[in-house]
């Protein structure tokens, strides 16, 4: 019980306390003036929190978040004005309308590559703005809607009647504090690894059986709610709502909040949006100087503490850290490694026996500027193969494994999987039938820890189901995945680096985890593009007794490699590739005897 | 393989690193002109930060790297450059979106004597694959080609120290034996020290004069080629051969 | 016909002067990869400039305005030196609010120094009208349409030939090969922000005379200038150029045949559609994912 | 006297207002010139300092209507300029117009007033177009609006704006008179039309203009070396209602309220009483550009 609740203190002791000051505020000072501005301070956290949410935690630049707040104020502004709506139906009209109108801006922004989402949804915030300012005959346009009025708020048992300043602030810091907590709620479950992986690395994330876009759209939307309540809280504040009250103040104020903050970082946005929502009215002292002073601080900030705020705070700590610990340095260099020693190396779990899948490729042929990566090439993999695939460089092994992984559509041809066709389907949907692939470029997340590494694939891996279900779960580790997850950091020399970020691994080291991650969970055909390049040879008889373990449990694998000794070890089957077409396919002692592959391929 | 007495470029307890992370706790060796030096160790050991510490990329914090006798610890990467040490990184490290032509000249960028048309057909001689494809794009190229063209526009400033990080990497074995055998051809036809980070160690050791055993930062062994190969500790920790 | 002809006119000078504010734009996005949001104040200080010159120097037209890309050229050295240069290396993130931050600086100081009212400045050609029959237009205007394809033509070819801008599209491809074949990318940074204030320069130079100077005058040519600069390729100038023109022409068609209120309705509607269909803008090359 | 930004949005005007109520405790505020800002403002006179406010430059009809006790508005309203300007237009032998209009509060309440006024007259609207303060190029409008053959344009917008209409609307010799509300006829629009003759022939309806009968121009122009601009003007005869309000009601802000409400004065601009609405109702200034100048055709009584 103790442990619980200091834990818990641990974690949000400072929102608690972050949130008793916020409450004081109204106690010391009975002035409007200030209360107002707390008011304000209290909206810009809203808006930025649920701003980060999309820039910082998905990693989508959004010049829409202003949009969502806008649509807030005029919908309550409206409904109340001319309907004489109550308060909760236009809390209900705000945020359901707002989910949906980031639907309606999401669903194409996201078709969009992540710098033209940025026009995208500038292009957006463009066109609500004019619609504000235009549809006369709703938003009354530059007349503005005057006049909302304060609203009662039933609670049930009581009626709240925030018609002063002090009760409007409570109110809205209990908005406030729902959103922040939801944000920190959303940053702790299962849902927050799988918005840094995508932020990370979409592709990749997609190849784990995510899908990038429900992802993002899910934070945009959950934005969206937040923003559009902050808007409807900010129309009963301000009692007018006009076409500027969401225009580009709002979205500078949120860039350099979320930015100065640092990114995904909750505790940093707040400190950012308190700054500076209160230093613009400190300034008042300066009359006419007030804003080229603001931006003169604002840039002496951005280019003394270009890492932001979140930044100072792990300094602070590494500094009280390394007082308690005595200031002990660490390092990521490698051990050396005695393969050897490494006793049993089972595929996750050795009692189960895989059902490997039947791959089928016919005709398939891909061009790129007009030159054929691959020209016609039929291929069949049967349940529980393991198939080399080599070929001189550029004669189309990636690519091949681009068209049959989803990441590629191909130009031509087909590709099935148990009989069932799968050309052009996502690479999402492929990992969930449990088709899984390497790449040879090294793809991990970079931000994540190795165990999240593979904490996030085997999230991903489940039923669309089973993944939607589980978001809310705690990221606590269930054990079936840590015996799993121990095993394989054990077995690839990964330990002493298990808890680092994949992003400060060395070449190799991403390799391996690369290799872990793919089969963390069991897939039922795998396609392995070079994993052993840049390995080192120590590594290499691991990694080769691995895609052993894993062929004899049954799995269909194709591998990519360049290692040939490595290849004619492991391979019962031989393809070879030259141009886009199949030079040879057979037995590797056939096939490396074939002259024609030694003459394209060994250069013998 | 005649060894020069005074090597060409030395190492003297070199420490370097990223931000507050100590990679290289003090590596020294040296190198002499004409000769091939392998640097083997495990993934993380700090191979490539070993040589983007030599080329200049990353600040020598302890210790002191020399060339030709004199320090070149407080040299930018563009004055080691010029002084004759070139590097290939790991990775695609080329313009794709220039043709074959200009990248070789953008490889000879710091020059400015009128000596380059000359070495850009040498290096075309050298390199026959790079010239049937001299107007096409590199970013066009597969990448094997575009490796050799990597180390061709890192011959193009005619360095005296050639640093090349996993020049195998990605090759199919057939280009594998042709990179090795262009680099063994450099070291003893121009007189270069080579150094290169290599995972496919056992065939960089047999072309190698000399290799180096990186761990945790520091030099655990030196030795020549032949010695590395049958030493049986190093056999069985980077080598992955048995032990005979 | 009249009519079609004199939109067809307004829409490719409106074009000429987003294209010539959306050079610089382009060629620090597309070189450095830096998103300059005081681009527009850059614009608004050459007009400055040129005004300061004109009405308060007196110097003639044709002496102030060549002056003006000069001045502008000292102001990109400054800019590099405090901003650029100190950001060049950092996540994009931090690049973005710098230059947000120089350009609320720069608009607040120009309000204080000047008062919100803008301010004329003459030139000569400003009172030239020339009649082509069914449609008219000053030859100010056709000096910019003229300063566009001349300037933008210097620098396709500059780019293209020169060392110095081989070097430049060398950082812009690959900033780790170009340090590797010993390009000193802070120099690169510094020729390439100097050409963009400079570009600024002959954007005020040129265009001011059109308009008004003022603190604000850039702020509404600036969105679509950006919108030019992506829609053309991610900081291809040869793409930004066109999607400028596209703009304009764009612009007066949808004012003309739809409606006045909802025209960057239309122009944002349009962009976002030509990028759906191609993603990586007009000129801007796919990249392979694998 | 203190200053505060108001932004002119109303957040911004709203933490402007509550700066000087609560922070630096003013008795009376003037302004805001803004409407977004002045009803975003309004609110906080509300909160229990009793402070009156003066705008002598909002526009928006809901400042008056929205019966805060508070809030005064000494510049004319739409209603009352349009009844005397659309009839100076049918007397001037127009028979159809196209109204060009900037798209905020100002343009869109003035477009909305005479599209109703003017057809009470029998002229024609011909259309509405609006566009953003700060455009720069409004040839593309202007070609389409030639194409209709209105007899005029009537403008609504700020001195820069109506300068780049009349010199875009002479390099495409567009052949039609000019009407405008907004300060066409102000220093600021003749110096920046560069030739202030291309403004010739435009009639302008004005809350204020300079007039022989007022001394406080020249003894402006003594002081500072410039005349005033007419929010300066408009804001010294607000100052000047205040001092009135003061003799009447006395020194405290609930006197400056009180007093406000039986300001019956004639200053140099016209008599000030305000209604119950809190509107009051100063003369209208009909001005025209001749020669390069502006010159004041006539002063309108308006109640």
């Amino acid at each position: 019980m103790d442990a619980i609740s200091s834990r818990f203190m641990r974690d949000y002791g400072w929102l608690l306390i972050l949130l008793v000051a916020a409450a004081l505020v109204p106690v010391f000072s009975q002035s409007n003036y200030y209360i107002s501005i707390g008011i304000n301070a209290l909206i810009i956290v809203c808006l930025a929190v649920s701003f980060d949410l999309v820039v910082g935690r998905v990693g989508a630049l959004s010049f829409a978040q202003p949009v969502f707040y806008g649509f807030g104020m005029y919908v309550a502004a409206l409904l109340a004005v001319n309907l004489e709506m109550g308060f909760w139906w236009q809390v209900i009209a705000a945020m359901a309308g707002g989910m949906l109108l980031a639907l309606v801006v999401g669903i194409p922004s996201f078709r969009l590559n992540l710098h033209a989402f940025a026009i995208g949804t500038l292009g957006f915030a463009t066109i609500a703005h004019l619609i504000a300012t235009n549809w006369m005959e709703v938003t009354q346009g530059p007349m503005c809607v005057a006049g909302v009025p304060r609203a009662t708020i039933p609670l049930g048992f009581m009626e709240i009647a925030p018609w002063k300043l002090p009760q409007q602030y409570y109110f809205i810091l209990t908005i406030a504090a729902m959103v922040v907590v939801a944000s920190v709620a959303i940053n702790r479950r299962k849902l927050g690894l799988a918005f840094q992986a995508v932020r990370d690395d979409p592709v990749l994330a997609a190849s784990n059986g995510f899908f990038p876009t429900s992802l993002r759209l899910t934070a945009f939307a959950v934005a969206a709610a937040f923003s559009a309540v902050a808007g409807v809280f900010a129309a009963q504040f301000q009692t007018v709502v006009c076409p500027d009250s969401f225009s580009t103040a709002t979205t500078v104020t949120l860039l350099i909040v979320a930015f100065i903050g640092g990114r995904a970082s909750l505790r940093g946005v707040l400190t950012a949006s308190i700054i500076f929502t209160v230093l613009p009215q400190v300034l008042r002292i300066a009359d006419e100087w007030r804003m080229v002073i603001f931006g003169l601080l604002l840039l002496v900030i951005v280019l003394s503490a270009p890492d932001g705020i979140e930044h100072l705070f792990q300094r602070v700590e590494r500094w009280r850290k390394g007082r308690r610990e005595g200031g002990k340095a660490s390092g990521v260099s490698a051990q050396p490694f005695a393969a050897d020693t490494i006793a049993d190396i089972t595929p996750l779990g050795a009692e189960e026996r895989i059902d490997g899948g039947h791959l089928r490729i016919s005709g398939l042929s891909k061009a790129f500027a007009g030159v054929k990566a691959v020209d016609d090439l039929s291929l069949e993999v049967r349940p529980g193969e393991l198939v080399g695939l080599i070929g001189p460089n550029g004669s189309g092994k990636s690519t091949t494994l681009d068209c049959i992984s989803g990441i590629t559509k191909p130009d031509a041809g087909r590709v099935e999987l148990d009989g069932i066709d799968i050309t052009g389907m996502s690479s999402s949907a492929l990992a969930k039938r449990g088709l899984v692939r390497t790449f040879q470029s090294t793809r991990v997340y970079e931000t994540l820890t190795v165990r999240q590494n593979l904490a996030v694939a085997l999230h991903g891996r489940q039923s669309i189901m089973a993944e939607w279900a589980s978001y809310l779960s705690p990221q606590s580790e269930s054990r079936s995945f840590r015996e799993r997850a121990d095993h394989l950091i054990e077995t690839l020399n990964l330990k002493h680096v298990e808890h680092r970020k994949a992003g400060e691994l060395s070449y190799g080291q991403r390799k391996l985890v690369q290799f872990a991650a793919s089969v963390i969970s069991p897939p039922r055909v795998l396609l392995l593009d070079e994993p052993l390049a840049g390995v080192n040879p120590t590594i290499i008889n691991l990694f080769m007794r691995h895609i052993a373990a894993n062929h004899g449990a049954g799995l269909t694998i194709i591998l990519v490699e360049h290692n040939l000794g490595v290849v004619v070890q492991l391979c019962e089957r031989l393809v070879v590739l030259e141009q886009g077409r199949k030079l040879a396919d057979g037995n590797p002692h056939d096939v490396m005897g074939t002259p024609s592959v030694q003459e394209a391929y060994l250069g013998r | 393989m005649a060894v020069e007495k005074e090597p060409l470029l030395e190492l003297r307890d070199v420490h370097a690193g990223y931000g507050e992370l100590s990679i290289l706790k003090g590596v020294s060796f040296g190198v002499g002109g004409g000769t091939v030096t392998s640097v083997i160790g495990a993934n993380g050991a700090g191979k490539s930060t070993l040589l983007k510490t030599i080329f200049g990329m990353l600040k020598v914090r302890e210790g002191d790297v020399s060339f030709e006798g004199r320090s070149i610890a407080a040299l930018g990467t563009v004055k080691r450059l010029k002084a004759g040490i070139a590097i290939v990184p790991q990775g695609r490290c080329n313009f794709p979106q220039m043709t074959i032509r200009e990248n070789l000249e953008m490889g000879a960028y710091t020059r400015s004597d009128d000596g380059i048309e000359a070495d850009l057909q040498h290096m075309v001689d050298q390199f026959p694959i790079l010239r049937e494809k001299l107007h096409l794009l590199a970013g066009d190229m597969s990448g094997g080609q575009q490796q050799m063209l990597e180390m061709a526009m890192a011959l193009m400033v005619r360095p005296r120290v050639l640093l090349l990080d996993e020049p195998s990497l990605g090759l199919s074995p057939m280009m594998i034996d042709e990179v090795f055998t262009s680099i063994r051809s450099l070291a003893e036809v121009n007189g270069m020290a080579i150094i290169m980070v290599e995972q496919n160690a056992v065939q960089a050791l047999k072309i190698s004069d000399l290799g180096v055993v990186i761990e945790l930062g520091r030099v655990s062994a030196t030795g020549t080629g032949p010695e590395m190969l049958n030493d049986p500790d190093i056999r069985k920790a980077y080598l992955g051969l048995p032990v005979i | 016909m009249d009519l079609l002809f004199t939109q067809l006119l307004n829409g490719l000078t409106a074009g000429a002067e987003y294209a010539l504010v959306a050079a610089g734009l382009a060629l620090l996005f597309g070189i450095l990869q830096i998103v300059n949001f005081a681009h527009g104040e850059f614009y608004m200080l050459a007009a400055f400039i040129l005004y300061v010159l004109l009405a308060v120097v007196g110097l003639p037209y044709y002496a102030a305005a060549p002056l003006t890309v000069l001045l502008m050229a000292c102001a990109g050295v400054l800019f590099y030196a405090i901003v650029i240069s100190r950001v060049i290396s950092r996540p994009w993130q931090i690049q973005l609010i710098s230059t947000l931050a120089l350009s609320i600086v720069m608009i607040n100081l120009a309000i204080v120094l000047s008062g919100p009212t803008p301010r004329y400045v003459e030139s000569p050609l400003n009172n030239v009208i020339l009649d082509l029959g069914s449609v008219r237009i000053s030859a100010q205007r056709v000096l910019v349409l003229l300063g566009t394809i001349v300037s933008f033509a210097a620098l396709y070819l500059g780019l293209k030939y020169t060392r110095t801008g081989k070097a430049m599209r060398a950082v812009a491809q690959n900033r780790e090969a170009a340090a590797v074949v010993g390009i000193g990318v802070p120099v690169i940074g510094l020729v390439t922000t100097v050409v963009a204030a400079s570009f600024a320069g002959l954007a005020g130079a040129l265009i001011a005379p059109l308009y008004a100077v003022g603190p604000t005058m850039a702020v509404l040519v600036n969105i679509k200038a950006f919108a030019a600069v992506i829609v053309g390729g991610f900081g291809n100038v040869k793409g930004a150029i066109v999607a400028a023109f596209v703009i304009g022409l764009l612009e007066a068609a949808s004012t003309t045949l739809i409606s006045t209120e909802y025209t960057d309705a239309i122009v944002f509607g349009g962009m976002i559609l030509i990028l759906l269909f191609r993603p990586n803008g007009l000129f801007g090359k796919a990249v392979r994912v694998g | 006297m203190v200053i505060a930004d108001d932004e002119c949005t109303p957040a911004g005007g709203a933490s402007a207002f509550r700066n000087l109520l609560e922070v630096q405790q003013v008795d009376v505020i003037l302004g805001s010139g803004c409407s977004g800002a002045t009803l975003g403002g309004m609110p906080a006179l509300l909160e229990g300092a009793e402070v009156s406010a003066i705008t002598y430059g909002s526009t928006n009809p809901k400042i008056t209507s929205a019966g805060n006790p508070f809030m005064w508005r000494m510049n004319l309203n739409d209603a009352t300029i349009a009844k005397s300007f659309s009839q100076y237009i049918l007397d001037d032998g127009v028979k159809s117009v196209h109204i060009l209009s900037v798209n905020n509060d100002f343009g869109r309440g003035a477009a909305d007033v005479y599209q109703k006024s003017l057809p009470e007259l029998d002229v024609e609207v011909k259309g509405s177009d609006f566009f953003t303060t700060g455009t720069a190029d409004l040839r593309s409008m202007m070609s389409k609006i030639a194409q209709g053959k209105p007899d005029a344009i009537l403008f609504f917008g700020e001195p820069p704006d109506c300068a780049l209409l009349v010199r875009q609307k002479r390099e495409l010799n567009i052949d039609v008179k000019l009407f405008s509300r907004g300060g066409c006829y102000t220093d600021e629009a003749l110096h920046l039309m560069g030739d202030p003759k291309l403004g010739n022939g435009l009639t302008e309806a004005a809350y204020w203009a300079r007039t022989p009968e007022q001394p406080m121009v020249e003894a402006f122009k003594a002081t500072y070396g410039d005349y005033p601009a007419y929010n300066a003007a408009l804001a010294y005869y607000a100052m000047l209602t205040v001092n009135e309000a003061v003799k009447a009601g006395g020194a405290s802000r609930e006197g400056i309220n009180k007093g406000l409400a039986e300001v019956d004065a004639v200053l140099d601009i016209g008599p000030i009483k305000f209604d119950e609405t809190r509107q009051a109702y100063p003369n209208l200034f009909l001005v025209r550009i001749d020669d390069g100048e502006s010159k004041v055709l006539k002063t309108v009584t308006t109640h």
